[in-house]
């Protein structure tokens, strides 16, 4: 009953790992998701902070943040992305 | 052939547009893309199974819009000096305007979609509100 | 570099996108057109000095409406089997939007101004009414 | 006091020859010039008879039939262009 939480760029910096599991009791959202692991450190804290900086995707697809959170998802945590380039 | 990669080595842009043009007698357009590292040497950090699925979901949408014999979306990661190729997109087509039209559209998808973050010597590089809007002229 | 070229032979695009790439260090983006021939072998023909003068013009205007590092038009005549490159558009910009804008406004204006025509095995070809179409849609 | 004429496409398969010598009076117009043209052969007359699928240039620029032509120009008829390809 776990979902597997991936951090990136300056997100996974400030937390200081890029991957991590998180034991859940039941189906939550990702913003409720996004409140615990806030408590968990005072990296995780200064990460996650300003949600307006932030994206979220659940199983490789953007979600918003009331978007729901199963047991066994993969949940990734990332500023808006800017690949591409020019 | 259509065809999505995600590499840390140059590619060969020669190569690859030679592929496209050499599809068949009904191939009339080639149009590429490529996007090339500017003004200072940048690290491109990546969601790998997330970036696949979204170029491919990219093409996908493309290949349903507009009548292509074959398209190529090539993205690296890693560090990447000045001028270093970061992005190709390459689309083949009867006719130019859907060659122009999907790579175009390509282009502007990936940069809002495909999960790459790129940092500089200043820290991590900002997302422009501009390529939001360039991908929404689209539609959805 | 701004080129414009009219030959016989074959182009390289490898060489010539790689000119335009390697320009310096704020060329972020480049964009290239290639027409080839479809379904059956062509002649062309053109009128030599009209068409190199037009092609300039074209070039001229491109470069009045986008900030462009550099820009390569090349066009072929003579007889061109199937498969074989006709025309080549090539542009350089730091962004996408203007390399991309620039390299489709090149090839609507070649389309209805550069004094090329083609025959094929039933004669002729006729001009399309879609080409003056797409060129309008830049003004003029 | 000449012109010179230049004939491209079917126009130019059509009169026979690619280019021409012309004797002006004076100033003229494209469409003035295009009507003595017809008269000199029965190729020009079939290549010259419906102006609706011609089109014409003075110097190197496009023009349109109430363009001026005055001695020492160079005047092309021909099709509408079909370059480029795609």
């Amino acid at each position: 009953m776990t979902v597997s939480l991936l951090y990136f760029a300056w997100v996974r910096e400030r937390i200081g790992i890029g991957a991590e599991e998180l034991v859940l009791d039941g189906p939550t959202t990702v913003g409720a998701l996004v409140e615990r692991l806030a408590d968990l450190s005072d990296g995780h804290r200064a990460a996650l902070a300003d949600r307006g900086r932030l994206r979220a995707a659940v199983n490789q697809n953007f979600v918003g943040w009331d978007a729901a959170v199963a047991p066994g998802d993969e949940v990734a945590i990332f500023p808006p992305v800017t690949g591409g380039l020019a | 052939m259509f065809r999505v990669n995600i590499q840390s080595e140059p590619f060969d842009i020669h190569d690859e547009h030679w592929r496209l043009s050499s599809l068949g007698p009904d191939v009339g357009a080639v149009v590429s893309f490529t996007g090339q590292v500017r003004d200072e040497a940048l690290e491109l950090e990546h969601y790998p199974a997330m970036a696949l699925r979204q170029m491919e979901a990219v093409l996908a949408e493309a290949r349903a819009r507009w009548p292509l014999k074959g398209a190529t979306l090539i993205h690296r990661f890693g560090r990447l000096e000045v001028g270093a190729p970061i992005v190709l997109v390459l689309t083949a087509s009867s006719h130019r305007q859907a060659a122009f039209e999907a790579a175009a559209f390509l282009m502007d998808w990936l940069k809002t979609r495909a999960p790459f973050w790129k940092k500089g010597a200043d820290g991590w590089v900002e997302a422009k509100a501009g390529d939001d809007a360039a991908a929404a002229r689209w539609g959805t």
